[in-house]
């Protein structure tokens, strides 16, 4: 039985990673899971130098899901490169590094300094909504997302792969621009947009009043903009919004999708990700399917 | 090592202790004893059976029983989950992680404990601990009326005091005023309640310049550490973070008091 | 206490309707709830003619919520003047109409019907995400919807509001175009666009592909769009987006809502509608609010 | 008048009848009796404790104790819902909307019943009205294999024909095979299962010019004909509709064979 896919290139054992920002750089869910199990990490997302994120609270629950407004706190590209990097490297599993960044010169400073490290893609997070610039500000707009793209790619010296924002109207759009830019796959949904009201305070649950959704509940959006992408470009995608079982991640590979990343999962199961594996392959089993490749966009219109 | 695990605990009893606050004793499997890897100040992340609701509840431990394979918690119910909590029967399994965090470093000589509100069931495990251990406890607990649930708990391990913010008992006023009127002085102090009471404690802690170690509360996702949701403020730049911020979750619940801006 | 609100000149005893489409025309609700409590009903949408709608299964459920591509089907005005309104005069509710077409003629024919009918207020669905013409196609461009909303203005006796779909990328851009095109008030939010896949049978689960999501777990994104709205127009919003308790309810009046619909809930709870007015009184008299006023836009930044 | 509601029921016991398959009886409360207002060819809406799944599940009933506010269910687990209602213990309490839709119209002559598979379970409610009220009456059940659950049970109030896909029991094919094969002749038919079935039903009886009437099923959201989600092909423009669509929850499941298109 065959799981593993060539991922812009990369080989990985299975088609399964985790969602940026919802495992650290892996050290801590790393006493739960086995990190050798997974297809890949994806890290944290990580800036020039140390951002210290948003006010708290930063986290609130909602119905099937949640809100984040972290605000992508990091310790900056040379703490990651001395402690992370090293951490992971003694796993078999790929290391996807997710940017972020205020500017087009920050997200370039990254990955340049990311250029003779040991990690295998970079996935540039251009649609944070809990950043004032940067993040979502780029990846709403598809000529910024073509000219990011083409910036990034210059400099980069791993596959880029260009992180969606769903909070947009059409996102074969964006999809197509980043194609345009020369980014060698795409990853969505980054979260959508969303607020909670503590009513008895009368106060926003989060203190930057609005977050990132994500969870259970934003899954059928998530493989809805999926399959419209996986259609509308020539690239690979990774795909994730609410994944939880294997079930969930099967629908986003007949979406289209030729990976999968676990989030906020993880918060409620912390072996998340080593569960969707090996629910992937005993569906496999189950249905006498040799090679994942058969199931990678096989829905029927 | 991935040796840690998300386990099921059963619920070996449940009582409401007073209105609002429940106490509920767990047992923990066999190969997974969390009782025998917890100690005083550490907390566990309590999950619900009901899928709408997919976060965390982390509840501080308040009482250990390793051999038994046994853990107390003491919560209020404060929304659904603690609500749904409430209602678990004896016999009822829950979802449980942990030990998490880090608990309080007992130091030997003179302790004063503070509790205020719900705060106060983490105490109690602590004062045990120093007790056992020959230190000289005494415990001061700060409530809003005379509904002094678990006070009487306190009474083997350490002379205890009492606040109440309408004076019906002890002390009219806060913590800070039950210790100053009972002249109680300390080599160390652990504290855990509400944020002013926190507050409070830092100022008195500096003002004595005696070592305090407070128990903070934070909003929490994945409770270990990697999401960043749970910060509080630290003093210095943090040597995880490098920014000035320290995770509630695994670099506390438990913070020397210099160390961190309340 | 007075829940009673003045809705686009329309005086409602409470805040609360039902979202179009999730009650019909209020005769099998009506078996299970007094409709006389209701602020108002709002019917499924109607058409110039009857629509089949889209083939079945039309509805699936997700992770705290459903998918529906019903597709608009509707027995067309003439029925719908004949039949439902009368139905509903008997009751002491306001009536909105809810009104949808595949083109501004079809719209506009509807809207001249209703003209001498003794209906409260139109709601204009220009934001359907399940017809292939009309609906979304307009929803999702300021240009066409200040266009629709002006042609629509001209000709409507009754207050016109405008339901506006979530499915873009600035919900501020075609509130304006609306407030801009003259409509009186505002609805949302209409449902986002949604995909489920039966894994086992390799198929979509709607006949349709997509579907529009809604129910709780939508919220967070109804609560996020509704404050945005409520902040970016003058215009007065009836807010929904799975509203499910009175809790719920409130978090939409304090983000700005002067009025809410349920929706989805009644599929769960066929009383859905006068628990949350039930829950909104007893949250007012818990709270010591004499006037729902006090808590209309009342969350603090 | 507002005068139905969504109520509890509770379980009165609970059995797995065969792999996959559960019989559950249920008890209505003395003031919204469901049993006392249910006839065969009904269904109920079942629906989940689990919050995150809202909408209803709807069962055909199996059968009807008026007098002792019970119905019994009889389903197969499919998904999550009927595995959560498979695992509800006697006690238990279900919400619970119903009699909803329309039952089988029931005829006096001969009468041929036919169930396939889980369509097998509201039958036997229909066989014993039918039976009672003296009419003659025959059932032909179709089955995968030789498990032939519920068969016994209708044999107090009919000739039982079984047919199998895989000859073990009773006639090798399907329901239609099985008639012509016993050469059952009817007035009225009656029938429940996959469409396959009902398709082959619906041909038999208009080549024998007998009336059918078939159960159908769809996709459900509100169960009481509010949201058109679940409509069926009618032959002929819907008086309600107005258009070719019949609503399944509302004016079905039951249809005349001739009234809707399969
Ligand atoms: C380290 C730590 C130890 C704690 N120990 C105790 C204890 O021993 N006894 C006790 O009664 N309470 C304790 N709390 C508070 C307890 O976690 C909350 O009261 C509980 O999570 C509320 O859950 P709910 O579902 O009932 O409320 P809801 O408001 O419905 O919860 C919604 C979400 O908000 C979170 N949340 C709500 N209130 C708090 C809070 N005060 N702190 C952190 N998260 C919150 C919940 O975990 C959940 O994710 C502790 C909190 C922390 C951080
Ligand atoms: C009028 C009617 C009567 C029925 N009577 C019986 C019966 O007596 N015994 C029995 O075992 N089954 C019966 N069914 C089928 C039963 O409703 C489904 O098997 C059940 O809803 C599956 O729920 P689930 O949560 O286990 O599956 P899931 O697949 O997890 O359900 C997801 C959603 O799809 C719906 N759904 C799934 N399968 C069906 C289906 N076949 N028909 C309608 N909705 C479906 C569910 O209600 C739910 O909303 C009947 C269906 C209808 C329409
Ligand atoms: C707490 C948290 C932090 C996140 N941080 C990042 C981040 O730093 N970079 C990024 O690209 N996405 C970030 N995301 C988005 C996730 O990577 C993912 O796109 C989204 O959560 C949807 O997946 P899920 O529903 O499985 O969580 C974060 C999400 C959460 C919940
Ligand atoms: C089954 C169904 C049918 C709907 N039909 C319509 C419609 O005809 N016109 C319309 O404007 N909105 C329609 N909607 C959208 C709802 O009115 C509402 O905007 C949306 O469902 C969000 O609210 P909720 O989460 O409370 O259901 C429909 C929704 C559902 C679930
Ligand atoms: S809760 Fe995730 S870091 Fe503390
Ligand atoms: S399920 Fe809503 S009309 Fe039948």
């Amino acid at each position: 039985m065959n799981l593993s896919v060539d991922f812009a290139g990369v080989t990985m054992k299975n088609p399964v990673t985790t969602a940026s920002g919802t495992f650290g750089s892996g050290a801590e869910y790393g006493e739960y899971v086995d990190l050798s199990r997974l297809g890949a990490v994806t890290t944290k997302g990580v800036a020039n130098v140390p951002w210290p994120g948003n006010p708290t609270p930063r986290v609130c629950e909602t119905y099937g899901g949640m809100l984040n407004a972290i605000g992508l706190q990091n310790p900056g590209i040379d703490v990651f490169v001395e402690r992370d990097i090293p951490y992971l490297k003694q796993y078999d599993t790929r290391i996807i590094v997710n940017v972020c960044g205020h500017t087009t010169e920050e997200y370039l400073e990254v990955v340049e300094r990311l250029a003779d490290q040991d990690v295998d893609l970079l996935e540039i997070n251009i649609s944070c909504p809990n950043v004032k610039e940067g993040g979502i500000a780029f990846g709403q707009n598809p000529k910024l997302v073509e000219q990011i793209t083409a910036e990034i790619k210059k400099k980069a010296k791993q596959p880029v792969i260009m992180k969606l924002s769903p909070n947009v109207t059409d996102i074969t759009e964006t999809a197509k621009a980043a194609e345009a830019g020369g980014a060698d796959a795409l990853s969505l949904i980054n979260t959508l947009t969303g607020m909670k009201i503590d009513i008895n305070r009368r106060r926003f649950a989060l203190a930057n009043q609005t977050g990132g959704m994500s969870g259970p509940a934003v899954k059928p959006v998530a493989v809805r903009m999926v399959y419209q992408v996986a259609h509308a470009v020539k690239l690979p995608v990774l795909g994730m919004g609410g994944i939880r079982t294997a079930e969930d991640a099967l629908e986003f590979i007949m979406a289209g999708a030729s990976m999968v990343a676990v989030g906020t999962a993880n918060f409620n199961n912390p072996t998340a990700t080593v569960d969707v594996i090996e629910g992937i392959e005993q569906f496999m089993k189950e249905h006498h399917i040799e090679d994942i490749h058969e199931l990678i966009g096989c829905v029927e219109a | 090592m991935a040796d840690k695990k998300k386990c099921l605990a059963v619920v070996v009893s449940q009582e409401k202790i007073t209105e609002g606050i429940y106490s509920m004793w767990l047992q923990f499997p066999e190969d997974y004893n969390v009782a025998g890897m917890a100690v005083p100040g550490q907390f566990i992340s309590m999950y619900c059976g009901e899928g709408s609701r997919l976060l965390p509840r982390p509840i501080s431990i308040c009482e250990i029983e390793p051999a038994q394979r046994k853990l107390r918690v003491v919560y209020r119910v404060a929304g659904k989950g603690t609500e749904e909590f409430s209602g678990l029967e004896e016999g009822a399994q829950i979802p449980v992680m942990g030990p998490l965090g880090n608990g309080f470093t007992r130091k030997s000589g003179k302790a004063v404990l503070i509790g205020g509100g719900i705060g106060i069931p983490p105490m109690l495990a602590l004062a045990k601990a120093l007790k056992e251990e020959g230190a000289e406890v005494s415990v001061v607990l700060g409530y809003r009326d005379g509904d002094l649930f678990l006070k009487k708990e306190f009474e083997p391990y350490a002379d205890v005091y009492v606040s109440t913010e309408d004076g019906s008992v002890g002390t009219r006023g806060n913590v800070i005023d039950a210790i100053r009127e009972n002249g109680l002085d300390a080599d160390t102090i652990y504290a855990c309640g509400p944020m002013p009471m926190l507050r409070g404690v830092k100022a008195y802690a500096a003002e004595k310049e005696t070592e305090a170690q407070i128990s903070l509360e934070e909003r929490m996702a994945c409770g270990i550490g990697a999401c960043l949701g749970c910060v509080c403020n630290s003093t210095d730049v943090d040597s995880h973070s490098h920014v000035h911020n320290k995770r509630v979750c695994k670099d506390g619940p438990v913070f020397n008091a210099e160390d961190v801006t309340l």
